[in-house]
């Protein structure tokens, strides 16, 4: 796979993903993803092996960097503010007078040691990284079939995920709040009036759908005194509602002769 | 095969094709190719296709060629797409159901009140898909049904009970808007 | 050709198919014939369509069999199709990826332990882009949403399955000698 890759790779001329393009003297933020990516950066200038960096050095350096971004005015993510408050920490301790074989000494090595750690398997990831890329160069170069002859006519269809399900719903919520930030200011509306807003609109229409009254945004207290008007112009046989079928939308007929 | 050099790269695009692909296209593709020669190559290929006998012919159909497969294979192919499950909801479905979700056991009026509007027939949709059922009656004036997700729900989404589903708050920073 | 009655059939349906093409759905078009004599089927039709050294192969992705065209056409098809090369996943996302793809399931904060940076915005664009999933929840404080790599990101990635993508360890040795 991997020969293949490269292949493909020379052939398209694709870049390979490096961030060790840089010339010392140019600054691009953006090619460090995060502090650690910066500290190996910083590493690798220096040619040093990795197991045997000093924390005191490493600490000069990364925030001799933020200095420079900070002069260049670029903005330092907060990121790597939190890191450099880590080192930071760490070099005061080192700067105490202590006794060779502290407490401190000890935690101070210990976490020299989990830095390494944490950027050893922070490099394989990028690497991990680098490898899925240039199997997705493969396979964006690679066409399967378009859409079949037999193709059912179910536009709109999308097979749903958990994912979805959270953002439909989120969206809806959304929404939602919109709509009753418009209701803050509602008027009151009593069941006479509500009743001849009705009576106005099925002589203007003939019918109307139950859902017409809920797709307006009106408040709750709307929403009520439509349905008490409703019950209350049914009690007096002014309109019928209909149902055609189980869970079909009601229909609200007027009795009345239309003239 | 490759007689000419144009022929697989030709064979290839006949294949992601939808419509059948005309000789004017290929020539945007191939300026260079005077047209003639161009129609030789399409055709040399065609026929070197089709002798293979395979499970695919190209015809030549509404001025164009077009890969397709031979009639005497439809009725496995329309066997296979009917194998296809069809896990797919509508977007008002899927509304519909992630309010069940998150606010059961909810009743339509609520389920409208949220959507803004009416769910009767995705409710019934999501019923006979087995993804919500019904949950006894509310309370209230016109004692209407109250709706829940099913365990097939689960089994659909992929959770392995209600608790695994992620709340709003938790994929807020997922779900606000994109910085990069 | 035809060695077996099947072939043709079979290779018409990885033709009209969109998705990779399961051993289980071809099961179901061919309840009769035992599993493992349609495998043989399927890898002997597999190796005889390859070998015509055409514009298509067939390869086994995401669990499945997929005709697809070489990626040596990708230029000429890209021009007849007249589309731009798709956009490529961002560093950011690729990486979040590759943790996703190795620790999986993991949740947020794991990943941000090992990338060093908030990643949520990348999960959302990976979830949007149906690359991973979610995968119920931790058991520990905060019961932090799992998240997993998903079908299609097998397909993305050229994977029959998740076992094909190289150890960390094989990583390091083809990639790491002497950085440049």
């Amino acid at each position: 796979m991997q020969e293949v890759a490269n292949d493909v790779i020379n052939q398209l001329g694709v870049p390979p993903l490096s961030r060790e393009q840089n010339q010392a003297y140019t600054v691009q933020l953006d090619l460090f993803e995060g502090p650690l990516d910066l500290l190996i950066h910083l590493i690798r200038q220096q040619e040093i092996d990795i197991y045997d960096i000093s924390l005191a050095q490493i600490t000069d350096q990364y925030l001799g960097y933020l200095e420079m971004m900070k002069d260049l005015s670029i903005e330092v993510a907060g990121d790597f503010l939190v890191m450099a408050t880590t080192l930071i920490h760490i070099k005061s301790q080192m700067l105490l007078p202590a006794e060779p074989d502290s407490e401190i000494g000890q935690e101070i090595e210990e976490f020299r040691q989990e830095l390494v750690k944490q950027l050893l398997e922070h490099e394989k990831f990028k690497q991990a990284a680098q490898m899925l890329y240039e199997r997705e160069t493969v396979e964006l170069s690679v066409w399967p079939r378009g859409d079949n002859e037999f193709e059912e006519e179910e536009k709109e269809l999308i097979s749903a995920t958990v994912f979805d399900l959270v953002t439909a719903f989120h969206q809806m919520v959304e929404n939602y709040k919109e709509k009753i930030v418009l209701e803050i200011e509602g008027e009151v509306v009593t069941v006479q009036e509500k009743m001849e807003e009705i009576r106005r609109l099925l002589s203007l229409q003939g019918a109307l759908l139950f859902s017409f009254f809920f797709e307006r945004g009106l408040s709750r207290l709307h929403l009520v005194v439509t349905f008490i008007a409703l019950l209350e112009l049914t009690k007096l046989h002014e309109i019928k509602l209909v149902q055609k079928d189980l869970f079909e939308d009601i229909q609200i007929q007027s009795c009345l002769k239309m003239n | 095969m490759s007689e000419n050099e144009l022929t697989n790269p030709i064979l290839a695009m006949l294949f992601v094709a939808t419509d059948p692909v005309t000789l004017a296209e290929l020539q945007e593709v191939y300026p260079e190719t005077p047209r003639e020669e161009l129609r030789g190559i399409v055709d040399r290929a065609t026929a070197y296709f089709n002798s293979l006998q395979m499970a695919v012919e190209i015809r030549q159909i509404g001025g164009g060629y077009r890969m397709s497969t031979r009639p005497e294979y439809h009725e496995d192919i329309r066997t296979y797409l009917q194998t296809k499950p069809s896990a797919k909801l509508s977007l008002a479905a899927l509304e519909t159901l992630a309010v069940i979700a998150y606010k059961q056991p909810v009743t339509i009026p609520e389920i409208m009140e949220i959507r803004g509007v009416n769910s009767g027939s995705t409710i019934r949709t999501l019923l006979e898909k087995r993804l919500i059922e019904t949950r006894g009656r509310r309370k209230v004036v016109g004692r209407p049904i109250m709706y829940g997700t099913t365990k097939n729900f689960e089994i659909h989404f992929g959770l392995n009970n209600l608790s695994e589903l992620p709340t709003l708050e938790e994929l807020e920073e997922v779900l606000s808007p994109a910085v990069d």
